[in-house]
């Protein structure tokens, strides 16, 4: 049996630019902007349905933790200038120095989920959970897919660190396009954040 | 590696230093704003112009989207587009819907 | 009711705006009707004419059909006249012009699975409040049994009496589900969502006995849910709201739920 | 069968890599099952989808019974399905709306989608393109095998307390937010069958604009092509809005949210114990986001398939061919923001009825456009009535019913009464059954030469093609005229009210016509099986054909083309004058 060769896996196409993967994480980021699109549109219109935001009263800021959610995006931004330097040391042929950025980046993303940890149990354990009103059920639900998004961003960034790497003696520069678009997914996903922090916690 | 590369992105690393502490001060800035209590459309737009700022700053450096390719601009102009509309129908019809009827 | 008034198409139109929708009905349908045939006849005249036959060969170069563009241009003129011309005038009168609530009967719905239960607001004019806590087996609405405006109302289940030659403005609710108030005669459609009430308006022009139907699948019993519109003349219905109001010393859960069944 | 990687030096150019062909065999599992190789994944996805399609047509063959003889007991399979679902032999009303709301589900996401996109998209535009695979082949596999446990737990619904879904196939809450477990079911199949199709798109797109073979600019690449590619971009960007609806519906079923329920429900006299303060149109607003563009995902990739069969078995070039995709490219532009049409009745104000009205309008021009193209390309043709030209001629006039006869559904005024009604399913039927199937059948005879090395039988074929042309039109044509008569959709009984039994007698027809046209397919699924083994056998090019797959062996090796193909000109070169052969495919220099 052949092997099937896919052209532009690596080399960028001549006409386009790019290689076939990074075109792929394009579009894959697009359908998340529309998926979480919805969900903000749905945020919107259910708000603005209601009279009282929250609708037990007082501000947003007031019923959610406004320091550690500040405290996470903090980490989150901290964890993409990380990501960019783990990419900028693989382009610059440093394996260590990427090893210790992409570390850094998976770590900082376990802070984040950890505090996430604390903030949800701290509802939980006061009974604001989804079910309590519409205001909880959006936090929750946005949220909560943010975390998953930041799961599966741990576990791309895991696999890239841990067996990943081999791929970096065979083709240096293929394992440094997959860790470009590991961290394009990976700023999205602070990207969203920037947008949920203060239309969730400050607004 | 050539070294053209390598030049390129070390030329580059000032820069995201820079857009870190940037997107530090802009995420201090917004908390504050916050405690101000201004009126509502006036928070709302601080924030989500202060968020877009912040978003743009990842997307075009963190990204590279200020030196991307053609095809991947197409691609993301087609998504704005539809993501403009998927934000803005629901809600400008149910506005309606609420508001334009007489004894609702 | 005179079942043979239902045929294979449009049944008799007994509402004054219904006119307008079946006069866009019918040229719709005569527009569809002239395109497809005249398309039909040169799409069979093509298969026709230039089937594979000994000694036929195909055409390489492409013809030039200027009447293909002054079809489209004729299907554009045609679509902008409908939609401008027909379609929005009656909309926007069928959604906009509100009857004067001083001359129109004034009716509330509040759909259920599977029941149209109607509240008349009675002699005052004024409906009695209504609170979902109050809702039981025999008070379908939940009226406020305290509420003075609400000790006339008349309510009725499946039955929606109305006067000719009056309009008629229903304001629409759900309990439950979204459900469908749709009376084919009177041309009157709308979804009832719940939480929200939506009105709709509309005039009789016969009387006669017809039915609601519910249009927007609603559970297992979708198909079951029918109501009776009844129209009537004006003493008919007068006559019908007296000899139902409430009496004054009950409460109005007592209100009889209707005999013509 | 590893995807090796281009590395540094060479990558630059396209490598089809059938140096060392026949080196070592994949054992069954790689090569069958867990195959990366786009015409495997096609020929799975395309064959699980027919199975499908029968299955939810079977559903349908089952209430029709119901419509035609209310109250009946259904003979044979009555008492087969138990007593919850068929009382002694009687359907039961919740029963006939699980089959209601499995058959547009299981028709739509996991019929017509998957063989029109998963498999002919799948097997026909790497080859079209000539590409030796997809772009990310794994993916390709990942997305058949998200798919694949989304339909079976979407079919294994049916064994749930309470069975399956029941709130039909656009799920509306508040009823699906109270319906029964079989509900949850439907949302995650969903989300898995969403998933499956955008890493579909996402393939789909890079492969077109990545992997084209010398020569093949955009210009020339066959009209299938175009219309997957726009196909994969209304999957990409209109099923994550359903993806996050679906999400929100799973909260509000499973976490007890109100994301759709509306302050002070209750539902059989009992007040509904939810926060409330949610919006029941939102649910509505996101499914149609998707659902509308869904519409075009049926009909473009079918229309891509017709222009291919016309060219071919009229022997000359498509007529307006940069005008169809113009048209197609607007198409699926427009199809964004048309779809609260499917919402005039849920009481929006006029300003936002009227901007969706015009928008309903302007979206038919390309449609009638595509439509003229189609008929122009007959034209002057020399005209084969091959099987797969008889399916595809037959879409014309049957799609322009079912496109004439959206015209009154999207004005607003003739919607208030036809919405809901039967005229609304015989209107979309016509665009999907007798339309898109019509055409996806014309794709099978087609290419079944490509993808087995063998032809179908043509008369069985034939007999296949006309008795269906003829019992489809029994079915749904009667539909418009129950629908003029104001009969509401999904009634489990329709003689209930005055006016359905005034159209009663065509139910009856209906009936009889659905069961004649699952009898036809018994040739069509006889034929498929016969000719694996029998039919005859072809060399790459049967239909004399121009396009690309047919440089390829038949059927295509891994790798597909023996040869890097070389592009030399477009798409539909046929009887160009003086040439010795009537076709000139794009693949040889001479033509």
């Amino acid at each position: 049996m052949s092997e099937t060769v896919i052209p532009y896996m690596v080399k960028p196409h001549p006409v386009t630019g790019i290689p076939n993967g990074k075109f792929g994480i394009w579009l894959f980021l697009a359908s998340e902007v529309m998926l979480f699109g919805a969900l903000f549109s749905s945020y919107v219109l259910i708000r603005t349905g209601m009279p009282h935001w929250p609708p037990e009263g007082g501000l947003s800021s007031e019923v959610l933790n406004v320091p550690l959610a500040t405290l996470n995006t903090a980490v989150l931004i901290t964890s993409s200038i990380t990501m960019v330097l783990a990419w900028a040391s693989c382009k610059m042929g440093n394996l260590p120095r990427f090893r210790l950025w992409m570390g850094a980046t998976i770590a900082l993303a376990f802070v984040f989920l950890v505090v996430k940890y604390f903030e949800y149990s701290h509802k939980f354990h006061l009974g604001h959970t989804p079910a309590h009103d519409n205001f909880y059920a959006v936090y929750f639900t946005m949220t909560g897919l943010h975390g998953l998004h930041i799961v599966g961003g741990i576990i791309v960034n895991g696999y890239l660190l841990g067996p990943g790497t081999k791929l970096w003696a065979k083709d240096p520069e293929h394992f440094t396009n997959r860790v470009e678009n590991a961290g394009l997914y990976w700023h999205f996903v602070d990207l969203v954040w920037i947008f949920l922090f203060p239309s969730l916690y400050l607004l | 590696m050539d070294a053209a590369q390598h030049e390129d992105v070390s030329k580059h690393m000032g820069q995201y230093y820079v857009v870190f502490v940037a997107l530090l001060c802009l995420t201090a800035v917004t908390v504050g704003v916050s405690y101000l209590h201004l009126a509502r459309p006036a928070a709302i737009a601080v924030a989500l112009v202060i968020a877009t700022v912040k978003a743009g700053l990842v997307a075009a450096v963190f990204m590279h989207l200020i030196s991307e390719r053609k095809v991947i601009y197409a691609v993301l102009i087609i998504t704005a587009v539809f993501f403009a509309v998927l934000l803005l129908l629901p809600n400008l019809t149910t506005f309606e819907h609420h508001s334009g009827l007489p004894g609702t | 009711m005179d079942e043979k008034i239902y045929g294979w198409w449009l049944p008799p139109d007994v509402s004054v705006h219904g006119a307008k929708i079946d006069q866009l009905m019918s040229v719709l349908h005569w527009f569809m009707a002239l395109l497809f045939i005249g398309w039909g006849i040169f799409f069979v005249y093509c298969l026709f004419r230039f089937r594979a036959r000994p000694g036929h060969a195909a055409l390489y170069t492409p013809v030039k059909a200027l009447a293909t563009k002054y079809i489209e241009g004729f299907v554009l003129v045609v679509e902008v006249f409908l939609l401008f011309g027909l379609s929005t005038p009656v909309w926007l009168a069928y959604k906009n012009d509100v009857p004067d609530p001083s001359k129109a009967l004034h009716v509330r719905l509040v759909a259920e699975q599977f029941a149209w239960n109607f509240q008349y607001p009675g002699k005052d004019g004024k409906f009695g409040k209504t609170d979902a806590s109050q809702i039981g087996g025999d008070n379908p609405l939940g009226l406020d049994p305290e509420d003075p405006a609400g000790k006339d109302d008349l309510v009725t289940v499946n039955n929606l009496h109305i006067p000719v030659h009056r309009p008629v403005i229903v304001d629409i609710s759900s309990k439950d589900v979204i459900h469908s108030f749709n009376v084919p005669v009177l041309r009157v459609k709308q979804d009832t969502i719940p939480g929200q009430q939506i009105p709709v308006w509309f005039e009789a022009t016969q009387p006669g006995h017809f039915e609601l139907a519910c249009a927007q699948l609603c559970g297992l019993g979708h198909y079951r849910m029918r109501g009776d519109v009844l129209i009537e003349t004006p003493e008919e219905f007068a006559k019908w709201e007296a000899e139902n109001a409430p009496p004054p010393q009950e409460a109005p859960a007592a209100a009889a739920p209707e005999e013509k069944k | 069968m590893s995807v090796k990687q281009h590395t540094a030096a060479t990558g630059n150019g396209h490598g089809h890599g059938n140096q060392d062909h026949g080196h070592h065999e994949l054992p069954f599992w790689r090569k069958y099952i867990f195959s990366v190789d786009h015409k495997v994944i096609g020929i799975q996805y395309a064959v699980t989808a027919l199975v499908f399609l029968f299955f939810g047509f079977s559903l349908m063959m089952m209430m029709r019974w119901q419509l035609a003889y209310p109250g009946q007991p259904l003979p044979l399979i009555g008492n087969l399905l138990g007593e919850t679902a068929m009382p002694g032999g009687v359907m039961a009303p919740e029963f006939y709306n699980q089959l209601g709301a499995m058959h547009g589900t299981i028709m739509v996401f996991m019929g017509v989608v998957p063989l029109a996109v998963g498999g002919f998209g799948n097997f026909v535009v790497p080859l079209q393109i000539g590409a030796p695979d997809m772009a990310f082949p794994r993916l390709n596999m990942a997305s058949y095998w998200v798919f694949l446990p989304g339909c079976i737990a979407m079919v294994a619904s049916f064994f749930l307390p309470g069975g399956a879904a029941q709130s039909g196939w656009t799920s509306y809450p508040p009823l699906a937010d109270i319906a029964p477990t079989g509900q949850t079911m439907w949302l995650f199949a969903m989300v898995l069958i969403i998933t499956s199709s955008l890493l579909g798109s996402i393939n789909f797109i890079v492969t077109i604009v990545q992997m084209r073979a010398k020569g093949l600019s955009f210009w020339r690449l066959p009209f299938f092509v175009h219309a997957q590619l726009v196909t994969a971009f209304l999957l990409l960007l209109a099923f994550p809005p359903l993806e996050a609806a679906s999400v929100m519906q799973i909260m509000d079923r499973v976490a007890g949210t109100s994301f759709f329920l509306p302050t002070g429900l209750v539902v059989s006299g009992e007040p509904l114990k939810v926060a409330g303060g949610g919006n029941p149109l939102l649910w509505q607003h996101l499914f149609w986001f998707l659902a509308h563009p869904e519409v075009y995902v049926l009909i473009l990739p079918a229309m891509g398939i017709v222009a291919e069969v016309i060219a071919n078995n009229t022997r000359k070039p498509l007529w307006g061919y940069r005008l169809l995709v113009y048209s197609v490219v607007s198409l699926g532009f427009m199809s964004f923001v048309v779809w609260a049409h499917h919402m005039f009745m849920t009481g929006m104000g006029t300003t936002m009825s009227t901007f969706f009205q015009i928008t309903t309008m302007i979206i038919s021009i390309p449609s009638v456009v595509i439509l003229t193209c189609f008929i122009m390309s007959l034209y002057g043709g020399n005209i084969r009535f091959t099987t797969p030209m008889l399916f595809a001629t037959a879409f014309l006039p049957m799609f322009a019913i079912g496109g004439l006869t959206g015209l009154p559904l999207g004005l607003t005024a003739s919607d208030i009464y036809l919405h809901d009604t039967f005229y609304v399913i015989g209107h979309f039927h016509y665009v999907v059954a007798p339309g898109t199937l019509f055409a996806l059948f014309a794709g099978v005879y087609y290419w079944y030469p490509k993808a087995t090395g063998r032809q179908l039988n043509e008369k069985l074929g034939k007999v296949h093609f006309w008795l269906s042309f003829v019992a489809i039109n029994f079915v749904f044509m009667p539909m418009f005229f129950q629908g003029m008569a104001g009969l509401s959709r999904r009634l489990y009984d329709p003689t209930v009210y005055a006016h359905g039994r005034g159209v009663q007698a065509l139910n009856v027809l209906i009936s009889w016509g659905a069961w004649g046209l699952g009898l036809a397919q018994l040739f069509f699924i006889v034929n498929f099986f016969l000719s694996l083994k029998k039919g005859a056998r072809v060399a790459e090019n049967p239909w004399n054909a121009t396009t690309l797959e047919w440089a390829a062996p038949s059927p295509p090796g891994h790798g597909n083309f023996i040869t890097e193909p070389v592009v030399y000109r477009e798409p539909y070169e046929y009887s160009v004058p003086g040439k010795s052969n009537d076709y000139s495919p794009q693949f040889r220099a001479e033509g």
